[in-house]
């Protein structure tokens, strides 16, 4: 029997390059959502570092290690990305994959913050929303998460059912942009 | 006429526009206004009431007279200000109410006829014959009303919305602006410097006085471009902050493409920006007010700063004979200007007895100006000095009546300004709006000095609040005239002197509604009109409430004011409503199974933000009712497949999802074994229906929960509600997963079957017996398998990782189209769920309780759950509320409409008589008539009985029979089986 | 003084000055049969029907400001019968046929402009909400006509058919709906009640309800006590305050509702016109503004204005139904203070003080309510019996669940109504 | 307006939604009054309220807000939850 063809949220629609930004689809990575059970954050943390060598980071904040990241997600979640998730996880938290729910977004360039400056209602400036940091938050009409990996790379994470609103509204947004030149 | 030198204007570039049927040429730098003075082209409108002819007026954002039309065609663009609109190649601009023409306009019929229809005329007549109004007066009043007009035509323009975030605002960038600025700049403070005007600098560009001995527009210019360097300012030009709202937001509106020979593809018109400020300084300026005298709104008329603006920002006399009126030392200056750049001073006439003038210009202290005739334009003014009238010959008047601090933003959070007596005027309350700090001529301050003094304060105020401290930076050296006034709102006459210039206002006008009783300053407003004209009153308010002050005796403070609401100006529905045309309303969601379904010619309808597939059209199929009866049919006989990914799915664990369940459903979850689902119904604390779903248990103390599509977003808040906030001792987490699955209805008897066909490990006899789930392997990949039905037939619903679902889908429609059945849609789902009886929205419609829909057996008596309480109100519980039935069709005529009202069968079709409606009806092609459900009053003890259904709205009258709510298989074999 | 287009010639002719102020403005007395609380639309309009239906001229009105100062004159000024729930159905149909003639009636023209509502639908499930709803209107004797896609095009060419995001259905059709100038209507009312010798007292605020042994027995100003055998309260905006000042506790909950002007324009819109799928209804003013509102900012408010994300979404759905007024410039915006209630309707009561009478929660529907609600509250003050078209209205529905009239099926959080 | 979660800091008022005044369950059993005030009958105070609102589109935390009804100043947020 024909094995099942996995797609990606974007497909097509990504790569584009407009003025300054390059916006690209991430690749299909493993997510885990962690939501660890009551007074057992610590323990958590710990199972996480032994599988894979990173704490659960602070609210607001995302750790990274060789293909890894642990992003905080929420009140009491965390997104693992890019692995599996470590045996002694799930004895102290509430795991679902998550690999499939999103549709991330790569935007790169100076101009990446005034792009998501016509969408987000956060100020995502390197002054304000250094390497690291991370949001949720709205874009546009879309709940949204937004990570800063690098000093001009955005990650942005929407619902998969809306990859295409949101490939259409960064593109819009970046065009506007570009056109002021 | 242009002057030969002089101003910032661009004399190298040479724009041609077009200003009534007319070619122009001007001057990259102009406004249209100065273009069009430069022109001598004197009237450019006609008035809102009287269709009086009106020219331009002031220099900025608070012009009442100059309103035109710019462009052609679906962009055209009513109402624009001429003082704003920057020249651009080949404008095109349009004068606005009248017909035929500019300089004849019937309706000027109105002008004549003033005294008959003065303030609020219209409440005292056009009632008679009644049906008049709708059909005569109406029609012809708005007709005769409005200013300019709509294209008609959809917006073909792009707008923008963004946001942006600051420590420091600075809302204008005069003198008082720009040290604000400069010196929170300094401090290192991450500032926004926001200006109505292109060119930054306020009054700077409009005044000969210097700053360290320079002009103060090259102060300006220096001062900007520093700023611009700074990487911690942002200087934002042709930014007006329109609006200030709570936690320091700010609306500001950017004209981006306006002012554009060429606009580059992808840019917006306009950016309406959302600004979060820590704290913002108010640097707004003053807007300068006139004097109210007979004929004052002749063309011609002009405040006296904008005729220094338009003489030293645009190289331009508004006038080859100037006459200038005023009370303050504007007068004086602006009659210097005049004679500065050559123009020919008639007179100066200053309100004060005791004014002294070294210009040598006819010179008439302690004098007012009584009257300015010319009907195109102004050719004479009449004044009294002296205790003599006498006439002068003048084609311009500048008037003065002295400055009001712009405290507009200053009200906005319903602060209300303070009158000040030194100055005749109204400055901002202290504290008005938390965190913003007035200053400059905003703050009743005039001079320049005190201006550039006032903003270096208030920056160091706001710096305290930020923790920065203020560097102490070189003041420039500047006038410091001092103010002084002498507060003179009307001159008294017999004849219309107008107040409010946009909405034909005159001082009889304000008299008048004091006579007649509206004495309080909004009765007064809104009887008259006065200020709620697009310019708010800019330069008419305080004369107004000067004036309704003098009638009712009482002084200026105790009149108090009306509010300044936002915007400050204008913004246009495009800008703040900028991404929504078309599509952007609202995002789209697509399952997965989107493509695949559209490629096979399914019509896609909304389902909330989701698109589902109504039908899968077939070769010779002539209507969707064909379609959709041969997809019941397949389910029916075969196996038919449908994406219901679109349902939420929330992922529930932790050692008290047991408990929690039993509290959020009105059925028991926590006594659910492993491998098992359950149906459940969720109520609203107050005893209604919220949303229904099956509930799987995947393993100990985890579970997966079905919403209805609609209720995902609202349930998942209230299971967090409940979570967080009624229950926090439960250990509980969380999760919506609805985006992670593709998941897919397998209806039909031949669908287990099909689905051994499919799985990797094919079901044993056994397996998965009716409202069973279980891990399954399919096609290699890992999913999940639900023995449930919505259909009534033996049915599964199956969900793969989303990425697979794509191919998952057009893999199950194949296979499916080889056992003689296929994709099905919406409309089908909906005919197999009505022939079961099953529920939806439509009968869940929120007030709706379980009694009502037969399902009390689900409500649990041995714990407490949400809604429980209020359920067991008697109204609730009522035998006689409307309940919830299946109907079908008797007699000949068998049609069953949803939204038709239901009565016994010998009763009127009135709402007195009114016992039921239909909710859902359809043709159900498996009993080969139309059934519908719908809630009768004690309906499921009324059943056998024969009913009147009455649709009033599309003329349909029927018989239907009250039947048991399920229609197809009541006791459920073959879901089971 | 009569008004008509006679005495306008005449005044003309004569300068304007014999024209009298259209209400008195007396001292207050310090007693009266009755005193209402609240000189908005609905007091005044009580005022004005207790004088001339039940000949009860001895009644003051106590206004804390100015008249008509509160939602009466801060309202989008639709008038309709459009609902579908006993109840309401033949309350609005009660108020709509006050208002069809209400110009004569006053002396007053209140520009009654019939000129039809078209709540538009975008799916089949709206188009049965609304056929049951348009059912309803007509079972209760009103009007109303289901229009298809086409039938909406051809009285309202000018929305987006074609590339929107909710494609409109049809629409729901109320000829007799329509607007009226919201200010006159207060005006009107108050010079037929001043008229008919009950007294208006503006800038007096009522700081106290007297009761004694369980019967009210008047109020205390801040322009002195004044005695009264019946007190009313019809206060939106401010009733939960002032009837906490007879130890009651409402079940309302005070929001802000926006609305906003254009500037003025030539005709574009000759309807009352309502999207379905997010909020925003529209119509354009004799003067030629845009007037459009949306819905509550959803959190309590009592400061009469709102903020950006309402006022966004609200111009956002503007621009996706009819892109045409895209270039119109809003003017102004502002809020008003809307009772609401657990089912989103009103309540016009005795309460369990005797001689003390409800008159609130009139959620934002207020404006089109203000003949019909003065009618019934008048009758309910005078005779003390339920006027039967405002029977329904009763404080204790919510308690027993009995009655509820929860039209947009939302339930009993007040903000969602 | 913007408020300030405890978690994630100061956001715009868009992300979050209004959830009604902030009261106290009562027992199931506590009788018809106790549950009308509780579903229906509200102190609605011009000045000083409790609000519960929810982080809908941030972190997805229940608040608990002291905001002022007339000034819509906000003296306090707090986790409805508590530490959890």
């Amino acid at each position: 029997m024909a094995e099942l063809i996995a797609l990606s949220p974007a497909g097509a629609a990504l790569p584009k390059r407009i003025g300054a930004v390059t916006l690209t689809e991430a690749p299909f990575a493993p997510m885990t959502g962690i939501s660890p059970h009551a007074g057992e954050v610590a323990q958590v943390s710990a199972a996480l570092e032994a599988a894979h060598g990173l704490a659960l980071p602070g609210p607001g904040r995302m750790l990274s290690g060789a293909g890894i990241e642990v992003l905080w997600f929420g009140r009491n979640r965390w997104l693992l990305i890019g692995a599996a998730p470590g045996d002694g996880l799930a004895a102290h938290a509430a795991l679902t994959d998550q690999s499939d729910a999103w549709v991330s977004v790569i935007v790169q360039g100076a101009a990446g913050v005034d792009v998501l400056a016509r969408l987000v209602p956060v100020d995502l400036r390197p002054r304000a929303f250094a390497e690291g940091s991370v949001i949720r938050t709205e874009l546009f009409h879309m709940p949204a998460a937004i990570a800063r990996t690098g000093a001009e790379d955005l990650r942005v994470m929407c619902f998969r059912s809306m990859a295409g609103t949101l490939v259409h509204d960064l593109v819009t947004a970046a065009e506007a942009v570009a056109a002021r030149g | 006429m242009r002057l030969k030198t002089g101003g910032l204007i661009d004399r190298g570039t040479a724009l041609r526009f077009r200003f009534d049927g007319h070619d122009y040429t001007g001057f990259r730098g102009d406004t249209l206004a100065s273009a069009l003075l430069a022109n001598d082209i004197r009237v450019v409108g006609r008035s809102f009431k009287y269709h009086r002819p009106r020219g331009v007026f002031s220099a900025g954002s608070e012009e009442p007279n100059a309103l035109v039309t710019i462009g052609r065609g679906a962009g055209a663009e009513p109402n624009v200000r001429a003082t704003m609109q920057e020249l651009r190649a080949d404008l095109e601009a349009r004068p606005q109410n009248c017909w035929p023409s500019l300089h004849w306009d019937l309706l000027e019929v109105n002008d004549w006829a003033s005294r008959f229809i003065g303030a609020g005329f219209y409440y005292k007549t056009f009632m008679w014959p009644r049906k008049f109004w709708e059909w005569v007066y109406e029609p012809a009043i708005r007709r005769a009303a409005g200013l300019g007009a709509l294209s008609g035509a959809h917006n073909p323009d792009r707008y923008e919305k963004a946001y942006a975030h600051c420590d420091l605002l600075v809302i204008g960038a005069g003198p008082a602006g720009l040290m604000a600025a400069l010196t929170a700049a300094e401090a290192g403070a991450d500032v926004i410097l926001a200006d109505e005007d292109a060119l930054p600098g306020g009054r700077l560009n409009g005044e000969r006085a210097t700053l360290d001995g320079g002009a103060g527009s090259d102060w300006a210019a220096a001062a900007v471009a520093r700023l611009r360097a700074m990487p911690n300012v942002r200087v934002m030009a042709r930014t007006t902050v329109t609006g200030v709202y709570d936690q320091g937001t700010f609306g500001a509106l950017e004209r981006v493409g306006h002012h554009l020979d060429d606009r580059p593809r992808g840019l917006p018109l306009e950016c309406f920006w959302r600004i979060a400020a820590k704290r913002a300084v108010l640097a707004a300026g003053a807007i300068e007010r006139p004097v109210a005298f007979a004929g004052n709104d002749r063309p011609g008329v002009m405040l006296a700063g904008a005729v220094r603006t338009y003489l030293n920002r645009y190289g331009v006399a508004p006038g080859r004979r100037v006459a200038v009126f005023g009370n303050t030392d504007e007068a004086h200056r602006t009659a210097a200007d005049l004679v500065a750049a050559g123009v020919h001073v008639t007179a100066l006439i200053d309100a004060r007895p005791d004014a002294r003038s070294t210009l040598s210009v006819p010179f008439y202290p302690g004098g007012v100006v009584t009257g300015a005739e010319g009907r195109l334009g102004l050719e004479s003014v009449r004044f009294e000095a002296g205790g003599r009238s006498q006439g002068v010959m003048a084609d311009c008047l500048a008037v003065s009546g002295g400055w009001n601090p712009n405290v507009h933003l200053t009200c906005h959070l319903n602060g209300r300004p303070v009158w000040d007596d030194g100055i005749a005027a109204f400055v901002p309350a202290p504290g008005a709006v938390p965190g913003l700090i007035p200053c400059g001529a905003a703050a009743g301050v005039f001079s320049t000095a005190g201006c550039l003094a006032d903003g270096a304060r208030a920056a160091a105020e706001a710096l305290g609040g930020l923790g920065l401290t203020a560097p102490d930076l070189p003041q420039p050296e500047a006038e410091d005239a001092p103010y002084r006034i002498r507060a003179l709102w009307a001159v008294p006459g017999k004849r219309r002197a107008w107040l409010d210039l946009q909405n034909d206002v005159t001082v009889k006008d304000v008299r008048g509604a004091a006579q007649e009783n509206f004495r309080s300053v909004e009765h007064m407003k809104r009887y008259t009109t006065q200020g709620m004209a697009p310019d708010q009153g800019k330069t008419s308010n305080l004369a107004a409430l000067a004036v309704l002050a003098d009638a009712t005796g009482r002084g200026i403070a105790q009149t108090g004011t009306t509010t300044y609401r936002p915007p400050y100006t204008p913004v246009a529905i495009a800008a703040m409503g900028a991404g929504a045309q078309g599509k952007g309303f609202a995002p789209e969601r697509r399952t997965t199974s989107d493509q695949a379904s559209r490629k096979r010619g399914a019509p896609m309808i909304e389902a909330g933000l989701w698109y589902r597939p109504s039908y899968f059209p077939k070769g010779g199929e002539r209507t969707w009712r064909e379609s959709c009866d041969r997809e019941v049919g397949w389910v029916r006989n075969a196996v038919g497949v449908t994406d219901v990914s679109t349902l939420g799915k929330i992922d529930i664990q932790g050692p008290d999802a047991g408990a929690f369940l039993d509290f959020v459903y009105t059925g028991t979850f926590s006594t659910l074994k492993p491998g098992r689902v359950r149906y459940g119904i969720m109520l609203r604390e107050d005893g209604h229906v919220m949303d229904d779903g099956t509930t799987a248990c995947l393993g100990e103390g985890h579970y997966l929960m079905t919403t209805t599509t609609a209720a995902a977003g609202p349930v998942m808040r209230h299971l967090e509600f409940v979570a967080q906030v009624l229950r926090p001792e439960l250990d509980v987490q969380m999760v919506s997963v609805t985006e992670q699955w593709a998941q897919f209805a397998v209806a039909g008897p031949g669908s287990r079957d099909f689905l051994n066909g499919v799985l990797d490990a094919p079901m044993a006899e056994g397996d998965f017996p009716f409202m069973a789930c279980g891990e399954v392997s399919v096609m290699g990949v890992q999913g999940r398998l639900f023995r449930i039905s919505f259909s009534g037939e033996h049915a599964y619903e199956i969900a793969v990782p989303a990425r697979y679902g794509d191919a998952l889908f057009r893999a199950l429609v194949t296979r499916a189209e080889g056992m003689g059945g296929g994709a099905y849609g919406m409309e089908a789902l909906n005919v197999l769920r009505l022939e079961k009886g099953l529920l939806t929205h439509a009968e869940m419609h929120g007030r709706v309780t379980c009694h009502d829909l037969g399902l009390s057996g689900l409500m649990s008596s041995r714990k407490d759950y949400i809604g429980r309480a209020a359920a067991a109100r008697p109204g609730l519980v009522d035998p006689e509320r409307e309940r919830l039935v299946a109907l079908h069709p008797v007699g000949i005529e068998k049609r069953l409409l949803p939204g038709a009202h239901l009565f016994a069968h010998d009763a009127p079709a009135v709402r007195e008589a009114a016992e039921g409606y239909v909710t859902s009806a359809c043709h159900s092609p498996t009993l080969g008539h139309p059934i519908a459900l719908g809630f009768l009053k004690s309906g499921p003890e009324r059943l056998g009985e024969t009913l009147r259904m009455v649709d009033h709205l599309r003329g349909v009258e029927t018989w239907c029979v009250v039947r048991p709510l399920c229609s197809y298989d009541p006791k459920g074999e073959r879901t089971r089986g | 003084m009569r008004f008509s287009a006679l005495r306008i010639l005449s005044e003309g002719l004569t300068g304007n000055r014999g024209w009298r102020p259209h209400w008195r403005d007396p001292e207050p007395k310090s007693e009266y049969d009755i005193v209402i609380i609240g000189g908005g639309g609905h007091g005044l309009s009580t005022a004005y029907y207790l004088a001339r239906e039940h000949g009860l001229r001895n009644v003051a009105v106590l206004e804390k400001g100015y008249l008509g100062g509160g939602n009466v004159g801060r309202n989008t000024t639709i008038v309709r019968a459009n609902y579908f729930l006993p109840g309401n159905s033949e309350f609005y149909s009660h108020s709509l046929k006050l208002w069809e003639g209400l110009e004569q009636e006053l002396n007053y023209n209140v520009m009654h402009s019939q000129r039809g509502l078209i709540n538009l639908f975008h799916s089949d499930g709206q188009r049965d909400a609304f056929a049951r709803r348009g059912n309803a209107m007509v079972n209760q004797g009103d009007d109303a006509e289901l229009l298809d896609r086409d039938g909406v095009r051809k009285h309202l060419p000018y929305l987006d058919f074609d590339n929107i995001r909710f494609p409109v259905y049809g629409g729901l059709l109320h000829r007799r709906g329509g607007t009226a100038r919201h200010d006159a209507v207060a005006w009107g009312y108050a010079r037929g009640a001043s008229d008919r010798g009950v007294d208006l007292i503006q800038n007096c605020e009522v700081t106290g309800i007297d009761i004694a042994n369980g019967r009210v027995t008047g109020v205390q100003t801040t322009r002195g006590a004044i005695r009264a055998r019946k007190v009313a309260i019809v206060v939106a905006g401010r009733s939960g305050q002032v009837a906490a000042m007879a130890g009651m506790r409402l079940p309302i909950e005070s929001h802000v509702l926006q609305a906003f002007v254009t500037e003025g324009l030539k005709p574009a819109i000759n309807h009352v016109v309502s999207f379905g799928m997010g909020h925003f209804y529209i119509s354009q003013s004799d003067k030629g503004g845009l007037v459009f509102g949306g819905d509550l900012d959803f959190y309590p408010s009592y400061a009469q204005r709102g903020n950006l994300p309402m006022a966004e979404h609200v111009m956002e759905a503007a621009m996706t139904l009819m892109p045409m007024i895209g270039k119109a410039k809003v003017l102004r915006s502002w809020g008003g203070i809307m009772d609401m209630t657990p089912d989103g309707s009103p309540i016009i009561d005795k309460t369990e003080t005797e001689g003390l009478f409800l008159d609130c929660g009139w959620c934002y529907g207020g404006f089109k309510a203000v003949p019909g609600s003065g009618y019934s509250f008048a009758h309910l003050i005078a005779t003390g019996r339920h006027h039967a078209p405002a029977a329904k209205f009763r404080l204790d529905r919510f308690r027993t669940g009995a009655g509820l009239m929860d039209e947009e099926g939302t339930g009993a959080q007040h903000n969602l109504h | 307006m913007r408020l300030s979660c405890p978690i994630c800091g100061e956001r715009d008022r868009r992300e979050f939604h209004y959830g009604g005044a902030a009261l106290e369950r009562p027992a199931p059993e506590a009788g018809a009054a106790a549950w009308d005030a509780y579903l229906h009958l509200r102190e609605n105070p011009a000045g000083r309220s409790r609000e519960l609102w929810y982080h809908e589109s941030g972190c997805t935390a229940w608040l608990v807000v002291e905001r002022d009804t007339v000034t819509h100043e906000i003296h306090g947020v707090t986790l409805a939850a508590g530490g959890r």
